[in-house]
């Protein structure tokens, strides 16, 4: 399965590795904050509309 | 029906909300595509051995990260001419995407320096104007994080943003004129020999595509989330105009 | 607008300022390079003019944190907004006096710490010739960056961080015109490019400062 | 020319502050805004200043006549009194600065740094200042805050001087200055909360 | 005193500054320095020690000016004074503080700005321990110039000019303990020095600063 | 323990301000400072706070004791109302801010920025101040400043609370506080000139 990477397979898979970290990171981060935005403002909103 | 329907913010969300989950998983399926049939299914070269794998993840990190800044340029320019709330804040969301681009396509290519070059890292044109792109990048997030107030920030980031891109430029032909680089050299292994270019090339387009698609999602997505928070900014300071 | 020139000189006279500190700033970074690299004359006088040109952006730097901050802060900025005097014409006035008192003294001192350096001879009047036309750049350029963080309390720093990319092709124009002066080389063409950027900021950049002070007044 | 202010409405840090302020100011007259704190009454000055835009609402005759007078006096510390005041007669095209001297009884302090000055003295200098812009509606914010009484009756006579020679003035204050003027208590004007609907922008 | 520390942590936090900017300056020099001397590697590599001392000292000096101007200029500094903290403790959680939030994030960034200038594989431990030596003495150097200069307008330049010199001992000790690493040569000696240097300043300099800073307070 | 002020002169900048002053306050009570502004009075505050010494005479029962209230707030704008209090809570080892807070209807505003807060209300939050400092002594230069009415009375109760509590406080004012305490013109007790005479100091 693996293909044969030579003498070049740490450069190969660290380039790889560090840049899926980078893009799940940049994902979760956007994803992770979003949710909490968006229960926050629901929050604000439900109280808003209780209060009048 | 025009375009700017979008400026408004309830529409944008709307619309965004409908469409994101389309892009979510085009983006994830052409980079999974892409990165798959390029690392598993293509061939070495035969001067840069297995390290032409890098490409498929280093050119279009750097292609995103000059488009992100483009479109960052675009919509300050409508927030500047048009003041369109939803286009600041689509800057505003895409400039960490910007960000993580740069880095990417830095590290990677910093990766691929220490075999091809011999160095981590060079003071090459190409590389240099990215590093500079990237402190760019740094400068534009911290001033919107500095300002309280949302407009404002968004007025003082926009120029930012446009004497910015005019100064990049300028740095660009500076750098070029101050250092001849290696990269290019590199580079034109793949971009002159057709013949090997080819098999490097059709998964290479499929890993732009993802890389772009992915882009559209997460600023789309970004700038929802700067649009609630916005919104809930709003909410506070009515909720406190109330009871002041 | 002389009236604030005038004060905005006399300001730095009085604060035991602008002139000697600018200056004194530079002569020390210059002084500090020894300590840091090492002593060998060989080594030294290959990085001498690229060392000035960061000395004197350094210290144009650093004295640009409070070019409107003070104004700011003590409120006579308010004051001058609403004066008769169209702000476009207060920045670039800003920008001249931090000029006078900084970047003036930079170029004149320069020929001075280039012998520190073993700046080698022929270098000495391209160092002058070049930071003479690029330091009007870094003062208007500067104006650009305070006038974005002014309202910022502790903007200091970020102004750096603002500025610093702005100064970018500056350095490198004005580091080459000094360097392949000192190699004896020709520096005709980047002397060109150093002067465009200078007249190009000088002529555009006072209207993006004005406009971006507005904002930071309302 | 009168002050025409119909309908303005004004914002501070994004919020609406006050709303519906109409008001006239004929040459001669005065107004005296009042209110709690946070009321509004500097952000309402900062507008008639044209520091900042107004919310909605017209304000007419004000371009390029408003002399403003903030919290803050715009002093420089290291320049002598003489020379703060010097400075901004010249910024205004006028030249003399005596008159303004002797209504706040500075020339004893002339040659001090402003920095050396107490704080009803700065208070003193800053509002000499207006004397010497020329201009012809004053907008005062909280003038007689750290002046003694003497002081108090020097910034009464100047103002009511100014008022005389055609000027107007609109400032803000906590205390009876004893001046003739209108008085608008801002504190009615308090900018209501937009009725809460879906329909609304997302924004406020 | 905890107190005092976790406000001043929160406000370097607050006004986006602290921990990113001083780091962001850092960066940009190092940055600098090759658009200024040339892109060489070889050059670059022998300056590489060298630069990222001056680098982090320069990083370091900026961010003083405002280490305690701020609770000057707002009158914090009048009512901590006549708060139940001896001065000692407040200048030296001061310091602490701007330690944390400047010298630490320098050490750790070292590293990776001497891939930038070429630093040989050898150099990079000792840049990075001589960093973590050397910048404490910094901060507390610092804090007594920000002390001195308290009262003064403008003090920015002043200030640098005054905490250059003193800066002086450290920065040859550290960028010595770094260029010797860097070259393999034994580096134990100027170690020993700097970490003298540290703990000297750390022990005795607060009181300095406390005695300089009732001067200026009275 | 009294305050006991004997014969003290104080200066400023270099130069006699005032001397002979003396007073006694005892637990309860409260002496406000008059004088013209430049009289001396914020100098006289300084150095009953300890931030600089007399130039001649004693102050007794002053030491540890005292609280200072400045011209300016020593607020930090980027902090809000609560973690500004709070601060100064803990840098006096209390922790309660509670109180504070109430005695100046700042409850409303806990979480706005210091910086976003009006004049008024920053003085407020200037005097909450005092009242989480624990101290017995309350050293106030022109405490009213800006505030309106409802809290220039909430000021009034906070002191004399503070009084019924068994402490004092020394005020400088050019207003009525409408307060029961000593009043002290600093006007008559100026600084003479020295005598010229050849055997004196070289300097003065
Ligand atoms: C930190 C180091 C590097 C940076 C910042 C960098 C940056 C870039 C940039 C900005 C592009 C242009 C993308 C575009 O506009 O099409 C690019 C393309 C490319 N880079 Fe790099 N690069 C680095 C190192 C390398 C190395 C070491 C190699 C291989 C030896 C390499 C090979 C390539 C190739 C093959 C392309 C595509 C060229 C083309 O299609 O024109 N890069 N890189
Ligand atoms: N920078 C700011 N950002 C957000 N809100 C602010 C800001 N400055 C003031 N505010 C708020 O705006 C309102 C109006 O403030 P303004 O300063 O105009 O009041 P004011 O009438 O002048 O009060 P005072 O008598 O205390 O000076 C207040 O509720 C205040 O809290
Ligand atoms: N920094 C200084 N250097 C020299 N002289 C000063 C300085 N500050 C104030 N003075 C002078 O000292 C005298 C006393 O000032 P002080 O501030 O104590 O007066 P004050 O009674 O508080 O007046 P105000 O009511 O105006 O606040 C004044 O004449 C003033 O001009
Ligand atoms: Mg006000
Ligand atoms: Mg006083």
């Amino acid at each position: 399965m693996m293909p044969d990477l030579g003498k070049y397979a740490d450069t190969v898979l660290s380039a790889y590795a560090a840049s899926i970290v980078l893009l799940v990171a940049l994902v979760a981060l956007s994803l992770w904050r979003g949710r909490r935005v968006r229960a926050d403002l629901r929050a604000i909103e439900a109280r808003m509309r209780r209060d009048g | 029906m025009s375009l700017w329907e979008y400026a408004n913010p309830k529409k944008f969300l709307a619309t965004s909300e409908r469409v994101l989950p389309a892009f979510w998983a085009l983006s994830g399926l052409c980079l999974v595509v892409g990165l798959v049939w390029g690392f598993f299914f293509t061939p070495d070269d035969f001067r840069q051995g297995s390290t032409v794998k890098i490409i498929y993840l280093h050119v279009p990190s750097a292609l995103m990260a000059i488009n992100a800044w483009l479109m960052m340029l675009v919509a300050s320019l409508i927030w500047l001419v048009r003041r369109h709330h939803v286009s600041a804040l689509a800057a505003r969301a895409a400039a960490p995407v910007g960000v993580a681009m740069t880095l990417i396509a830095l590290v990677t290519g910093a990766i691929w320096g220490q075999p091809m070059w011999g160095t981590w890292w060079a003071w090459d044109p190409r590389l240099t104007s990215f590093l500079i792109l990237f402190l760019f990048y740094l400068g534009y997030i911290a001033l919107w994080a500095a300002i309280d107030n949302p407009d404002t920030a968004a007025d003082l980031t926009s120029v930012l943003c446009l004497v910015g891109s005019v100064f990049a430029l300028l740095s660009r032909y500076a750098v070029n004129f101050w250092n001849q680089g290696l990269h290019q050299g590199a580079s034109l292994s793949l971009d002159k020999e057709k013949n090997v270019a080819d098999v490097f090339y059709q998964p290479l387009l499929v890993c732009i595509a993802g890389f772009v698609l992915l882009f559209v999602a997460l600023v789309l997505y970004r700038t929802g989330t700067e649009i609630r928070a916005r919104r809930m900014r709003a909410l506070i300071a009515r909720e406190r105009a109330g009871a002041a | 607008m002389i009236a604030l020139l005038l004060r905005d000189l006399r300001l730095a006279l009085r604060a035991g300022g602008g002139f000697g500190l600018g200056l004194a700033f530079f002569l020390i970074v210059t002084v500090m390079v020894p300590f840091s690299v090492g002593p060998q004359s060989a080594l030294l006088s290959s990085i001498a003019p690229g060392v000035l040109w960061l000395g004197a952006l350094l210290a144009c730097l650093l004295s640009l944190d409070r070019l409107l901050a003070l104004d700011w802060e003590d409120g006579s900025l308010d004051l001058l907004a609403t004066a008769p005097l169209p702000l476009e014409g207060v920045v670039s006035v800003k920008a001249l006096a931090h000029w006078i008192t900084t970047g003036l003294p930079l170029v004149l001192a320069a020929p001075v710490l280039g012998v520190l350096l073993n700046l080698p001879a022929q270098g000495f009047l391209w160092i002058v010739v070049s930071l003479a036309l690029g330091t009007p750049a870094l003062s208007v350029i500067g104006t650009f960056g305070a006038a974005l963080t002014v309202g910022l309390k502790r903007g200091g720093l970020l102004l750096s961080l603002l500025v610093m990319p702005l100064y970018v092709p500056t350095l490198i124009f004005g580091a080459e015109v000094a360097r392949r002066g000192a190699q004896g080389m020709d520096a005709i063409t980047p002397m060109l490019m150093l002067a465009g950027i200078s007249a190009g900021a000088i002529a555009l950049l006072p209207f993006a400062s004005a406009a971006v002070l507005r904002v930071n007044l309302r | 020319m009168d002050l025409t202010v119909r309908d303005l409405a004004v914002a501070r840090g994004g919020v609406p502050v006050l709303e519906g302020i109409c008001f006239d100011l004929s040459p001669g007259q005065a107004v005296v805004l009042r209110g709690p704190n946070g009321a509004g009454k500097t952000t309402l000055l900062r507008t008639l200043a044209g520091l900042q835009p107004p919310l909605a609402g017209t304000i007419r005759g004000a371009e390029d006549r408003v002399a403003y007078a903030a919290h803050a006096d715009g002093l420089k510390p290291t320049l002598s009194v003489v020379e703060n005041l010097r400075f901004w007669a010249r910024v205004f095209g006028h030249r003399d600065i005596a008159p303004a001297l002797t209504a706040y009884a500075l020339s004893d302090l002339a040659e001090r740094p402003a920095g050396a000055l107490s704080a009803g003295q700065k208070r003193r200098l800053g509002l000499a200042r207006m004397l010497v812009t020329g201009r012809t509606i004053w907008a005062m914010d909280e003038p007689t805050v750290s002046l003694d009484r003497d002081a108090t009756a020097q910034f009464a006579d100047a103002v009511r001087g100014h008022l005389a020679g055609g000027g107007m003035a609109v400032m803000a204050t906590h205390i009876d200055l004893g001046l003739d003027a209108q008085v608008l208590d801002v504190a009615g004007y308090k900018a209501r909360i937009p009725a809460w609907d879906d329909t609304d922008e997302a924004f406020l």
